[in-house]
């Protein structure tokens, strides 16, 4: 295991018990607010010392209180993204990227100053002071100054909690690129399901202080019973390559040798995705569709059929491309007569998809 | 009550006066101290006082002049001498010696006075330094303060070794010895004037001048190391 | 100018200028530690710590002097102790510095203290996390930011340095060209009769260069205000 | 005219003139950031002189430049919701609510103490200090505040834009009440299509100082040409009525004589609301759909086929319940061959509707 | 207490006591004032009001008792208009409270501009949108608000009241029971042979006095923040 994080602190009123393993990837700390992912994303950077951890990363020791070994933060060789970017205001973009660099002279280079700053497109910023930069600028500096102390490992708490849509949708692909292109170990504070669903490798889901809810992504979010942010939450990810880019600006893919079209993704040919396929954004039909303006028809069996508090149900079924997730109404399972086994047709609007649940596997 | 306006140095004997006169006139006396400089100013500036008493002629005529005081009134109450003192904590047997070889003896070590050009003790001990022709080797070793008891005050505490003060003042301070005494004629008479004050009480304050200069007055100058004057001016 | 003053006014002016100067220099580091400590540590004997700082404030300068007097004089221990070291503070113009460097403090403590409080900690945090030590993250982040406080409390500071008069001529004495100072020099003139014109020359001297001083600071601190950006 | 606005300033880098008028209701001023939104909203509340303004509501000019008349913020009797709630920290709750009582005594009492907190859920707050509220407990305070100064007038700007999903779809019904029960003009500004669709009246949307287009809120927003903010956000806004809630959880409209199903709005029966049908959430086909699980089927007439710049195009289409706009592929345009004239049935999954989209008429 | 102090050194320590208190209270609302109009109006003459309120931090306490000699005495311009409406400054007790307040002036002014440029104007913007005349906005919101400042510069002005000196025997003199505040007491034991002693106890005094104020004003602050809260 690549991280291994075990937590225990009390605050008056609010009691921590925290512990998990995550492998390789891009962690996501999922959970309501105030439930400790703060605590626990700062006991991993050395912030705060807990009561009780043991964390390591890649079999390194970070802390162990039980045999007195406390690595202070300085010593830690971890990027943090703070969600308030906390750039140096007395320092230009050029010297905030800097700033950890000196402290890391010995440590081996595969980060270069030029290829952090040309992959966050900063090359126009260098001279700018923070005061004058937007929030995602911001962001992105605050990315490329982490990165650049040449960390072992990217902690990440909320840093998009700040940003409008428009800036969000532009920042993410850059954590994908550091978890796929830097292979860094990356632990990720989120409550958006997008997110979530387009970054993590794992899953940890906290409530009040404790883990309810480990597992890789697909898994979790595949899960019907896992709505920690409501219904409209529930999707499937569906694991696909780029095949072909289509004149008329869609994307071809292939997911377990069925077809996908969706609007253009900037991928290369032969690139693996990740598409997030949202429950509500799938319609079931009986029969083959026809003259429909949807591009998007996957044949499955039903493998589960759950029914929730309210008038919708989540219908679990097996394609091709993998396990999809479609929430109907009540009133519909029962016009169709839904059941598990049954072989049916999943339809999703090419349009449905949104950019941002589209992302790098 | 009288309001006597009084050079900082005067406090205890005035108040000790003070309190006789009550006992014989049943009049209390409230004693102001504060430099001579500044009681002056404030005087002028019509400060509440019935009788002044300066540490020196300078500021007594500068009242004068302006019409602040009643010059009929005006007249020496006490005198005072001036001393070279040692601090005890440098040599305990500082003998007594003549002004001379004393002064002779000072070496580069520090002397202690008070602003020279300034504050009355200060210039009593220029005129005395030039008189006796040391001025030239011994001013710098001075070490000047703002008013006569702090220059005590620095021998007392053996941060300079030596200084010239008054009489009165050093026969209270256990820690200095008086060395030598300046002669007279080495520097102005030390007097201290006093006045009555224009606008103040005008009977009271000419019976507390009076007293000043009675007997039992400068018995208690005398004791606080003052020379008498008596009714001489 | 040289016409206006005599030699030995002129004296006086640039050995307050001197004092002043290094009172600031001297006293800036241990106002940063001490500014510092107050603000963002927690210890026992904080709040003597402040009240200690802010003695010679509320004391009567003549008293603050005599306190020095007894400390730091020839016979005082810490003075002793100094002197092993060749280091001479009584009646000599480093005491001085030490009388207004004393007296200022406090001045200086306020400013540079209200600065650090108004440093995000979470900047110093982030400067942690990016691998420097706390005392790095000190001077690298905090220090450059609070640099406008920093300013505005050297300044006042100089002033009231440029100003001391109690304690100074109470610890240091008044030896010309040595520890006689701008304001000990009024005084002098203010003690003769008829002197008030030439004390006010001198004041007016110093009011000047303190109120060149305040509008400096200003002028920097907004100066620096601009250049850190809104944040 | 309820409302009647005409601004102009110049900053340097930045002019603004901005000039329009608007009709009872709830007015949004949209636009992205920097285009001028809060300076026109500040120039109506008072705060900051525009170089040169006229501004009058329901007839009562507050400033006209030329004529010199000018009335200071604090006798313009408006009620400003501010983006960051702007409470006074020393003011418990109660106190912050009647903070603009006193100086509006003499105005008349429609607006009751008791009925504002009752309506806000302040009751379990009344004693709290702003430092202990959650931002959206802040912002329900910071409207009850505005309201109870018994303003003429209501003026928000983007009073939402702090607040994560779910605290924003607590505070969006509660200006649909200020609208709808208190019937206030309100000046609201927005960047979001979500809430302009739900809660405006008319859309005032702004371009780089300038207003680009004026218009009815149904209108502007079901213009294919008008997208702001990105394809995602066209939709149609369709009036309905509630007519009856099912046991199983749907709720059935009436739009124009078509039934709609959606999951459950809590409203009476018989209660007007606006519901938004995004484009993209709209399938197409050319049979009557049978055997599939989309309940809302909607018969109509294309009026238009526009192809956007991407792999996309927008259809218009004429229903029995109003104008429903389809965000279809080229690819499907040109496989199911759609002109203008052609019948044509539009797919809408019940679920598909977000609880957000559905509002007070 | 009053065993171990003289009745006249109990009347220093009470006289002192209430000049601070009314040196405090009378500057108060003009320190608000002052502090307010440097924080937050932008007018000709500010950097020169800055200024003059630094002055008496930066003078020698001498030239400002002065100054106010020639301005407040009985023959100066200021002086002579105030005694047409009875009030008499020069040698009285007023007048030493006149004095202190300017010497603590400029500290009491430092401490309410920052916690007034601390207050985020836009909370008055609000309080304006809600009916509040900018005056009534003043009142009911930023002076709430910077009560913490307030009480903090309250407590250094009382403390440096307490100590002044120079500025108030040069201005009203040394009158026992009228205008012979804690400082000079001091300083006229000092100028007695053996009077050291009781001079110390007075400092003594003093210095508890000023640490308990500042003691009690940093309790005080934390208090309001407290209830303040975060924000
Ligand atoms: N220094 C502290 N003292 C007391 N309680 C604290 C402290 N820090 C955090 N807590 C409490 O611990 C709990 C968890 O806090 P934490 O910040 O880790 O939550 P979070 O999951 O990051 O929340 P959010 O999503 O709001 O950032 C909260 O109830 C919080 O009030
Ligand atoms: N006081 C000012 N001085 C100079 N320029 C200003 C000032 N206030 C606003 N501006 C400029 O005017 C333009 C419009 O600002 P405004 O705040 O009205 O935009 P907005 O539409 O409210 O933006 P946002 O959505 O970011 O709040 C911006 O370019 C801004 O930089
Ligand atoms: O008694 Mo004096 O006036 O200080 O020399
Ligand atoms: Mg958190
Ligand atoms: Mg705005």
């Amino acid at each position: 295991m690549t991280l291994s994080v075990q937590v225990s602190h009390k605050f008056d009123g609010f009691e921590l018990d925290v512990s998990f393993e995550a492998p390789e990837g891009l962690t996501v700390l999922f959970g309501a607010s105030g439930s400790g992912k703060t605590t626990v994303v700062n006991a991993v950077a050395g912030l705060g010392t807990p009561d009780q951890a043991r964390i390591s990363v890649n079999g390194r020791l970070l802390v162990e209180t039980q045999r007195g070994i406390n690595l202070p933060a300085y010593k830690r060789e971890i990027g943090y993204v703070f969600q308030e970017a906390r750039l140096f205001p007395h320092l230009n973009v050029r010297k905030n990227l800097l700033y950890g660099r000196r402290m890391a002279r010995n440590r081996s280079d595969k980060i270069s100053f030029d290829r952090v700053v040309g992959m966050l497109g900063l090359d126009r910023l260098l001279t700018r002071h923070p005061a004058h930069l937007s929030g995602g600028e911001k962001q992105r500096v605050a990315i490329g100054r982490a990165l650049l102390s040449r960390p072992k490992m990217i902690l990440a708490d909320e840093p998009l909690a700040a940003l409008d849509e428009r800036r969000k949708a532009e920042i993410i692909p850059y954590f994908e690129l550091l978890r796929d292109e830097f292979s860094l170990p990356i632990l990720y504070v989120s409550h958006s399901i997008a997110e979530v669903a387009r970054l993590a490798t794992t899953v940890v889901a906290l409530e009040r202080g404790a883990v309810s809810r480990v597992g890789a992504a697909a898994e979790v979010l595949g899960d019907p019973a896992f709505t920690p942010a409501g219904v409209r939450a529930v999707g499937a990810i569906l694991d696909a390559r780029v095949t072909r880019h289509h004149d008329d600006g869609l994307t071809e893919l292939d997911a377990g040798g069925a077809a996908l079209f969706l609007p253009r993704i900037p991928k290369t040919e032969g690139s693996d995705v990740r598409v997030r396929v949202a429950a509500h954004d799938v319609i079931l039909s009986r029969d083959a569709p026809k003259g429909l303006s949807a591009l998007n028809i996957l044949r499955g069996t039903i493998v589960a059929v759950r029914a929730g508090e309210g008038p919708g149900a989540i219908v679990s079924l097996d394609t091709q491309a993998g396990r999809v997730l479609a929430r109907v109404t009540r009133r519909s399972v029962q016009a169709m007569e839904l059941t598990e086994g049954q072989v049916i047709h999943a339809v999703v609007k090419s349009v449905a998809v949104a950019p941002e649940d589209v992302g790098a596997r | 009550d009288i309001n006597v306006f009084a050079a900082a140095s005067l406090k205890t004997v005035l108040e000790d006066i003070g309190a006789a006169f009550e006992t014989e006139h049943g009049l209390a006396v409230a004693v102001t101290v504060a430099g001579s400089s500044a009681l002056a100013r404030q005087i002028s500036f019509g400060a509440p006082a019935d009788v002044f008493v300066s540490a020196n002629a300078d500021w007594m005529n500068y009242l004068e002049a302006r019409g602040h005081v009643i010059s009929e009134s005006r007249r020496s109450v006490a005198g005072n001498a001036l001393v070279l003192v040692r601090s005890k904590a440098k040599d305990a047997n500082a003998a007594d010696a003549t002004i001379e070889t004393a002064l002779s003896g000072v070496g580069d070590a520090r002397i202690a006075v008070a602003l020279v050009d300034a504050v009355p003790a200060g210039i009593y001990a220029k005129q005395a330094l030039k008189s006796l022709g040391y001025w030239k080797r011994l001013s710098p070793n001075l070490v000047q303060t703002d008013n006569v008891r702090a220059a005590l005050t620095l021998v007392a505490l053996g941060e300079a070794p030596w200084g010239i003060v008054y009489a009165s003042d050093a026969l209270v301070e256990p820690r200095v010895d008086v060395v030598a005494v300046f002669p007279e004629n080495s520097h102005s008479q030390i007097v201290y004037p006093a006045a009555t004050i224009v606008g103040g009480k005008p009977n009271e304050a000419r019976d507390f001048l009076q007293f000043l200069a009675g007997e039992q007055a400068q018995q208690s100058f005398l004791e606080n190391g003052f020379t008498a004057i008596g009714d001489d001016e | 100018m040289t016409g206006w003053l005599g030699p030995e006014e002129w004296q006086a002016v640039a050995l307050s200028l001197k004092v002043a100067f290094w009172a600031v220099l001297v006293s800036l580091p241990l106002a940063v530690l001490v500014a510092t400590a107050l603000a963002r540590w927690r210890f026992r004997g904080r709040g003597a710590l402040n009240v200690l700082v802010h003695l010679p404030l509320v004391l009567p300068p003549v008293v603050t002097g005599y306190i020095l007097l007894l400390s730091f004089g020839t016979q005082g221990t810490i003075g002793q102790f100094f002197k092993k070291f060749g280091i001479v503070l009584a009646f000599h113009w480093t005491g001085a510095v030490l009388a207004a460097a004393i007296m200022a403090f406090p001045l200086m403590v306020r400013a540079v203290r209200l600065s650090i409080e108004a440093v995000d900690p979470k900047l110093e945090e982030a400067a942690t996390t990016l691998g420097a030590h706390p005392m790095r993250s000190f001077f690298t982040v905090t220090l450059p930011l609070i640099v406008p406080g920093i300013l505005a409390g050297s300044v006042l500071a100089f002033a009231k340095a440029m100003g001391e008069f109690g304690a100074t001529i109470t610890f240091v004495s008044n030896i010309p060209g040595q520890t006689r100072t701008l304001p000990s020099a009024v005084y002098a003139f203010l003690q003769v009769p008829g002197g008030e014109a030439s004390a006010m020359r001198l004041v007016i001297i110093s009011v000047v260069i303190a109120c060149g001083a305040l509008i400096m600071s200003e002028l920097l601190a907004r100066r620096v205000a601009q250049r850190v950006g809104g944040s």
